[in-house]
C-alpha cells in the first residue's frame, strides 16, 4: 500500500517522525523530556506497539493519559508498569543491560558524536552555563543506540566541542587524556555509542571509524547546504537522498494523539 | 533513636548553620520543600554547601539570594518552564559559587553510597567525558580535597580495574552524607512514617544519607493507615528527625496528587531570575514581601490554587492550561 | 526485548541445562518454586550451580537428589520446621558439593551486583571471619578461579582502602549473574508485570541479576490491574522469558495472601532428609510418586490444602496449629 | 513500687526476660528468629514501648498480631512502617547505621566472643555442617551493641572456635590473617561488637580488652559452675551476684501476649 505523504508539515514535524522511525518495536527507550518524547510515543502509536518507555524520574512503561511535560511528572506514572526511582532507572535498568535506545538533546556536537550540555568556553572561566549533563552521558554511555536530536547550525556542529559531556566514538581515556575509541573506554561493560544524530536539516550517521556522515537530507535542502551549516569537513558521500516524509497519519496522530495540548509541538 | 520532633518551619530553619551541607527532595520541578527555602532566605542563610542529585527552582531562589557557596550536582532549569540555571549560571561565570559537575547517575551512586554506609559506590557510566577532567575538579583547585572538611572527598572519583570478570576499568564515586536532609513529603504519619505518591525519585536515599532529616509535610496522617500497605513506604520515624506539617509547600514545584506544577509562577521567576537586579525586585516582592508561608500562600490566592489542585484519581490538575492549544 | 512467553512447566524446566548455574526466589521457606524443583529431579538434571542469598527446603529437595554441584550461600535449613540443611551437609562432608560460604548481605551485595551491572558491591559487613580466610576459599581449591568458568570470579572478594574519607578497609563482593532466576511470584500480569506481596526479598534482585527468567505464578492476573499501583510491581515483563501458571506451586513452602507453610510436610521431609535412604523414599513418594503438579497438589487433597489458605485480610491461614498450645 | 517476682519459671523464660532487659527504649533492634525475637517483643510490651525491631526480610517495625515464626514470616509485615526487602534491611538500614542492638544466637563461642555457626571440626573436612552464616555476622559487624543467646555447655564455650563465623573483639585480619583488636578490621565503619551473651546459667559481658567475663549468675546456679561449663578460663571474679529473676508481669506477658500459641516457649 502506497504511503500517504504528507504535503504539509513543520520542521519539528519531520524531526519526530524521522526520531520514531528509529525505534524497533519491542525496544527499551530511555528518554528524555520534550521531542525525545514526542519520538517514542509517535513510534508506539504507530508501528512499534511494543517499544517501551523509561523515565529517569523512575517509570518504566508509563502510558500517560496526558502528555508528561517533565520525566518527573506524574503522568509518567499512569499505568506504568513500575514506579520506581533514579536508582532503579539508572542502575535497575540502565546499568543493569535492559536499554535498547537512548533518545537525547544537546547544545553542541563533534565529528566523533561527543555531546556538549555543561558550557560555552573554557570550563574554568566559562562565558556561558548550559543545564550541565543530566543523564544525557549516562542514558548514552549503557544504551545499546543512542539518538541525539539536536539543531542545526554551524556554531554547533563543531571540530571539537567545548566540553566534552556526553561520550561520543572517540574518547580521552582518564586519568591520561589520552584520546581512545569508546570500547577502550568502556571495556566489556557497554557496547552501544551514538547512531545517529537527526537535526532540522537531515539525518547523520557515523562510520566505521565513529566518524559522522549525512546519511539522508532533509526535503527542501542540499546535502551542501548541510555541508555548510558544519564546522567540520562533513562527509556527504555516503548520503543516500531524501529523508522519508512523514506520513499524514503520522502528523496526525502527532497532533490529536500525542501533544493535542501543544506542550512540545507549536 | 525516637521518633520526630514537630516543630514549626522558622523553628526547623533556625537549626540550619551558615555553611551547613544539604540536600534536598524532589526532581527538578517536583516536591521540592519551598516553604524551607524561602525562609532559609529569609533568615539570610549563607555558605551553604549543596550535593544535589539533580537542581531546580529551589537552587535556583537559593542562588540567587547568594546563599551558595558549593553546589555539587548535574543539572539546573525548570524544565519546559526556565530551560536554563540562570543564577547557577551566573554564579560560576562570576566565580561566588564553586561547581563540581558529576553525571546525573554518578550522583545518583554518591547519595546511594551515603544511604547504604558505603564510602563510595562503583560505576561505569559517563566514564570517557569532561566530568572526569582532572583540571575540572572545581573543589580540588579551591584546595578543599585536603581532607579539612570531613564531607569533602579526598579524590572527585577513583577508576580500579575490575579483578573479578576481567571487565575493564570502573569508576568509584565518594559518599555523599549531607549534614541535612531537608525533606519535601507528601504524607508523614504521626510517628513519623513517610510516604511520596508517583516516583519515589532519590528522596529515601536523601533521607538515609544525611545526619539530620527535616520532613516538611503536606499532611501528617495517622501511622496506622500508612502501615496497612507498608510496601508503599519509604522512610521510618527514626530516620527523621523534625516534622513540619505545612500544605502547599512545595509551592511552586508540584506535588503529585496535591497540585500540579504553578508554571505561569516558574515561568515569571525564571524571567526574573536573568539578572541579579530583576532576582531582588522578585525576592521582594515574594519572599521577603511575606512573613510566613501563610502569607505566601494568602497573596496566591484561592482561585490560583483551586485551579492547581489535582484531579484526585489521576493525581494532576486538569484545569490548568499547559500548552500553546 | 518484549514479553514473555507462556509456557508450561515440564516446558520451562527442559530449558535448564545440566551444568546451569541457578537462583532462586523466596526466603528459607517462603515463595520457593517448589513445584519447578521437583521437576528438576523428575527431569534428572544434575551439575546444577546455585548462588543462592540463602538456601532453604527447596535446595535440600535438589541436594538430597544430587542436583547440586557447587553452593554458593550462607544458610540452609527449614526454619522452626528443621534446624539444619541435612543434604547439603551431607553433600559438603561427602564432598559431593562444593559449599562456597558467605554472609547474608555479603550475598545480597553479590545479587545486587549482578542486579545493577557493575562487577562487584562494596561492603564492611563481615570482616574479620573466616568467611575470608584464603584457605577456605574451596572454588579456589578445586581449580575453578582460573577465568576458564565466566559465572565464576576469578578472586573470592577483594580488600581495598577507602581514598574517599580514610575510614579504612572494606570489601568488594564479586557480582553474580546465574544462567537463571528461577521465580516463584505472586500475581503476573499479562504482559509480565511482576509483583509479590508483604516483604520483598532479593526477588527483585534476582531477576535483574540473571540471564534468563523464568516465572511461576500463583495467578496471571491484568497487567492493567497491577498498573494501577505500579510502586508496588518489582518487574516489568522484557525483564521476564517464560511464565508458567500454577496455583500452589510453592508449596510446602509459604506465599503471602494465598497459603500458610505447611510445616508438617516440611517436618516431615527435614526428617526424611536426614539420610540418603529416607530421602530416596521420601522422593519415591512426593517426586517420583507422581507424575505432574497436578497429581501432587491432588494427593495433599483438597482438606489438607484448604487448611493452608491464607486469610484474605490477615494473608495468612488462621486454621493451621502453629506451636505446642 | 517492689517488683513482684515470679516464682515458677522455666529456664527459657529468664533468658528471654535477661535478654529483653538488655533492650533500651528508642532502640533499633536487629533480630533473628525465636528466642531474639521473643526478647525484643517481650521489651516492646513490658517498659520499651519505643524499641523498634528489624526482620532481615526486609520488614521495619512490624506489629505482628500473631507471632511470626521466622523473619521471612508475613506476619512480621503486619502493621509495618516498612516492608521491603534484604537489601533494605541490610543496606539501607544495618549499613546505614540505624542499628543499636543485634540480637542473635550461636552454636559455639570463644572468649573473645568470636561465635561459630558453621561447621564443627576442620573447615575443608567438617565433621558437621551447621545452618552457615545466614545474617549473624552481618547484624553482628555494625549494630552499636550485640547480645547473643546461648545454650551453655563446655564444648560451647570455647578457647577457639572451629570457625569464626560472626566477629568479636580479637579476630584475624585479612589477608594476611594476623589476630588483631576489632576495631584494626573495621576502621571508621562501624564501632559495636558484642556486649552480652545470656545463656541458661548466667550473663556474660565483655571487658576492656574484649575479653568474656561473667557478670551475673541465674538463681540456683553458681559462678564456679558457669565455669565449670566453659572450656577457657572464665574470669568470674567480676560477677556482681544473680540475674534479676523475671517478674510475674514479664512471664504471664510473655506467654499470653508474646508467644501464646507456644511456637517458641514450651
Amino acid at each position: 500500500m502506497a504511503k500517504n505523504y504528507a504535503t504539509n508539515y513543520k520542521p519539528v514535524d519531520l524531526l519526530a517522525v524521522a526520531a520514531a522511525r528509529e525505534v524497533n518495536d519491542g525496544d527499551v527507550v530511555f528518554a528524555g523530556t520534550g521531542l525525545p518524547m514526542l519520538a517514542i510515543l509517535l513510534a508506539q502509536v504507530t508501528d512499534k506497539p511494543n517499544a517501551v518507555c523509561i523515565y529517569e524520574a523512575g517509570s518504566v512503561d508509563g502510558r500517560a493519559l496526558d502528555l508528561p511535560a517533565s520525566v518527573g511528572d506524574s503522568r509518567c506514572a499512569w499505568q506504568a508498569s513500575i514506579a520506581a526511582g533514579l536508582t532503579e532507572a539508572f542502575y535497575g535498568q540502565l546499568h543493569c543491560g535492559y536499554v535498547d535506545l537512548g533518545f537525547l538533546g544537546g547544545a553542541e556536537i563533534d565529528q566523533y558524536g561527543n555531546v556538549n550540555t555543561t558550557v560555552v568556553g573554557d570550563y574554568s572561566a566559562p562565558s556561558k552555563r548550559f543545564t550541565g549533563s543530566g543523564g544525557n552521558p549516562d542514558i548514552n554511555s549503557f544504551a545499546k543506540r543512542t539518538v541525539f536530536i539536536m539543531v542545526q547550525e554551524k556554531r554547533r556542529f563543531k571540530e571539537h566541542v567545548d566540553y566534552i559531556t556526553s561520550p561520543g566514538w572517540r574518547l580521552p581515556k582518564w586519568p591520561s587524556g589520552e584520546f581512545v575509541h569508546r570500547r577502550e573506554v568502556f571495556g566489556k561493560f557497554a557496547e552501544g555509542g551514538p547512531t545517529a544524530v537527526i537535526t532540522n536539516m537531515g539525518v547523520f550517521r557515523f562510520d566505521e571509524n565513529g566518524v559522522i556522515y549525512l546519511d539522508t537530507v532533509h526535503p527542501g535542502f542540499t546535502a551542501e547546504q548541510v555541508k555548510d551549516n558544519c564546522s567540520f569537513d562533513l562527509n556527504i558521500s555516503r548520503c543516500k537522498g531524501e529523508t522519508e516524509k512523514p506520513t499524514e497519519e503520522e502528523i496526525y496522530l502527532l497532533y490529536n494523539r500525542v501533544d493535542p495540548e501543544g506542550i512540545f509541538l507549536p | 533513636m525516637g521518633k520526630p520532633q514537630k516543630v514549626t518551619l522558622k523553628e526547623a530553619v533556625a537549626l540550619i548553620n551558615d555553611g551547613d551541607f544539604l540536600t534536598f527532595s524532589g526532581f527538578t520541578i517536583w516536591r521540592r520543600p519551598m516553604a524551607f527555602v524561602y525562609e532559609m532566605v529569609r533568615q539570610g542563610k549563607k555558605d551553604l554547601h549543596l550535593f544535589e542529585v539533580n537542581g531546580g527552582t529551589h537552587t535556583e531562589v537559593l542562588a540567587g539570594a547568594g546563599c551558595i557557596k558549593m553546589w555539587e550536582s548535574c543539572w539546573v532549569g525548570h524544565e519546559l518552564y526556565g530551560k536554563l540555571g540562570e543564577a547557577v549560571a551566573r554564579g560560576q561565570i562570576e566565580g561566588s559559587i564553586i561547581v563540581e559537575d558529576y553525571s546525573h547517575a554518578q550522583c545518583v551512586a554518591r547519595l546511594l553510597a551515603g544511604a547504604y554506609g558505603l564510602p563510595f559506590f562503583p560505576t561505569a557510566l559517563s566514564m570517557g567525558t569532561d566530568i572526569l577532567n582532572p583540571k575540572f575538579d572545581n573543589l580540588k583547585k579551591a584546595g578543599l580535597r585536603d581532607g579539612s572538611n570531613p564531607k569533602i572527598p579526598m579524590i572527585k572519583y577513583d577508576i580500579i580495574q575490575d579483578k573479578m570478570y576481567n571487565k575493564g576499568d570502573i569508576l568509584l564515586m565518594p559518599a555523599a552524607n549531607p549534614d541535612w536532609a531537608i525533606i519535601y513529603a507528601s504524607q508523614v504519619g504521626d510517628e513519623g512514617t513517610v510516604r511520596m505518591f508517583a516516583q519515589r525519585y532519590v528522596d529515601m536515599e536523601a533521607i538515609k544519607a544525611a545526619d539530620k532529616v527535616i520532613v516538611i509535610a503536606e499532611e501528617i496522617v495517622p501511622d496506622s493507615y500508612l502501615r496497612q500497605e507498608p510496601e508503599k513506604n519509604m522512610a521510618t520515624g527514626y530516620a527523621i528527625d523534625y516534622v513540619v506539617e505545612l500544605p502547599w509547600s512545595a509551592h511552586p514545584t508540584g506535588s503529585q496528587f496535591y497540585y500540579d506544577v504553578d508554571a505561569d509562577f516558574i515561568k515569571a521567576f525564571y524571567t526574573a531570575s536573568k539578572s541579579k537586579e530583576t532576582f531582588d525586585q522578585w525576592a521582594a516582592e515574594w519572599i521577603f514581601g511575606v512573613a510566613s508561608h501563610e502569607e505566601y500562600i494568602e497573596k496566591l490566592g484561592v482561585n490560583r490554587l483551586t485551579k492547581l489542585k489535582a484531579n484526585s484519581v489521576l493525581g494532576y490538575s486538569t484545569a490548568v492550561k499547559r500548552g500553546t492549544r
